[in-house]
């Protein structure tokens, strides 16, 4: 499946980009997060949360979204 | 509350103006319902860090996903207060130090709900919206902000 | 707190208006430690009381108590909070329903202060400040405003 | 001794003026009040304060100052 990641804050910085398109033919949010991890190193040191369908998820969840998103600490207001 | 409210788009292109705030002021004044208003108003500080000064926060969200979370919060605490009316303002894009990057308006018939109300949905916006400040200094560096 | 304030006068004749209110909210974009502000805004309600409808509150005030009562006030929020300034205007005379009587604005490096202090300063004034609101109907008649 | 009584709100409508100067002679609050119900007997069924020096004090206090304030609930903001 095709997934799009999008990437915000200090996160967007590591990444170099806002979003990119990937191929992921697993199904956890872990296993996608084991790819990331190995495309980008230091992303294992930053705090930050994976939303799909505009919510919050854990780890185990199943990717169900071709939209997911990495959220570090938000800092509005 | 069985009034329906449509979700909108709370984010604004760069600082929130004084004007702005007075015009959406005085809009209210024909709602003779209304017998207290509660506003925040988050400000820009020039913080000094490490010898360096924010002269700017630059803020980006994750849009898609913050307006849901704004209009999740408004029904929330409609549902949790007695409110007449509730306005969410968030600036997007470069805010200055000393200008207004957040603008919270809730109204009531008595006051005691609008205390409650209002410090409610600020800290609600800052813990649940994908909103991201990055504070640039005179020099042009940049560190991403941190609430607390 | 060392530093002295003089007693202000806090009454202003007739409503406070929304331009006056959003000059008091530009003149602080210079305080650039300020990062949260806090607005309470009492709007006179156009209540129904037997038939009745409240069409303006007419204010009057024992001032020669009011105002140390107001300085007081400020000098004790002060000393209770963390806050870079406050404001208090409240209105005497005739007030139209849908128009402000009240205007209390604080502001403080952070959050938390504001909203404790801004209610703090609120409930002393209904307390604590010799001020009578008597309620003037469509038809003329009046009664005596009672807070709750 | 002279005192000005100031008359606000509810009570002001009772004694029909703002401020009146009596001349007084004894030296509790609650025998100047004594004095006012003779005058305004309805005035004992309202709730009101006496404030001297611009503070509210009780029935038992002293009359110190020329001026005294009978007060009735506020109704500010």
């Amino acid at each position: 499946m095709q997934l799009q990641i999008k990437y915000f804050g200090l996160i967007a910085e590591i990444t170099n980009c806002d979003k990119e398109t990937i191929e992921f033919s697993k199904t956890l949010i872990s296993e996608l997060l084991e790819e990331l991890y190995d495309k980008y190193p230091s992303l294992k040191q930053k705090d930050f949360k994976v939303a799909q369908n505009h919510e919050i998820v854990s780890n185990n969840s199943k990717i169900t979204n071709p939209e997911i998103a990495l959220l570090p600490p938000f800092s509005g207001g | 509350m069985t009034k329906e409210r449509k979700p909108k788009n709370v984010f604004k292109e760069g600082a929130i103006s004084s004007e702005f705030i007075a015009e959406s002021i005085a809009k209210h004044q024909s709602k003779t319902s209304i017998g207290a208003h509660n506003i925040f108003l988050g400000q820009v500080r020039a913080d000094a860090i490490d010898g360096k000064t924010v002269s700017a926060i630059e803020y980006t969200a994750y849009e898609d996903m913050a307006n849901p979370k704004f209009h999740e919060i408004r029904e929330t605490t409609f549902s949790k207060f007695n409110l007449t009316c509730m306005h969410i303002y968030h600036s997007l894009g470069t805010v200055k130090s000393g200008e207004i990057c957040l603008f919270v308006f809730v109204s009531s018939p008595r006051r005691k709900e609008v205390f409650k109300a209002l410090e409610y949905v600020v800290e609600e916006i800052k813990a649940k919206v994908p909103v991201y400040g990055k504070e640039i200094f005179e020099d042009s560096t940049h560190q991403w902000k941190v609430n607390s």
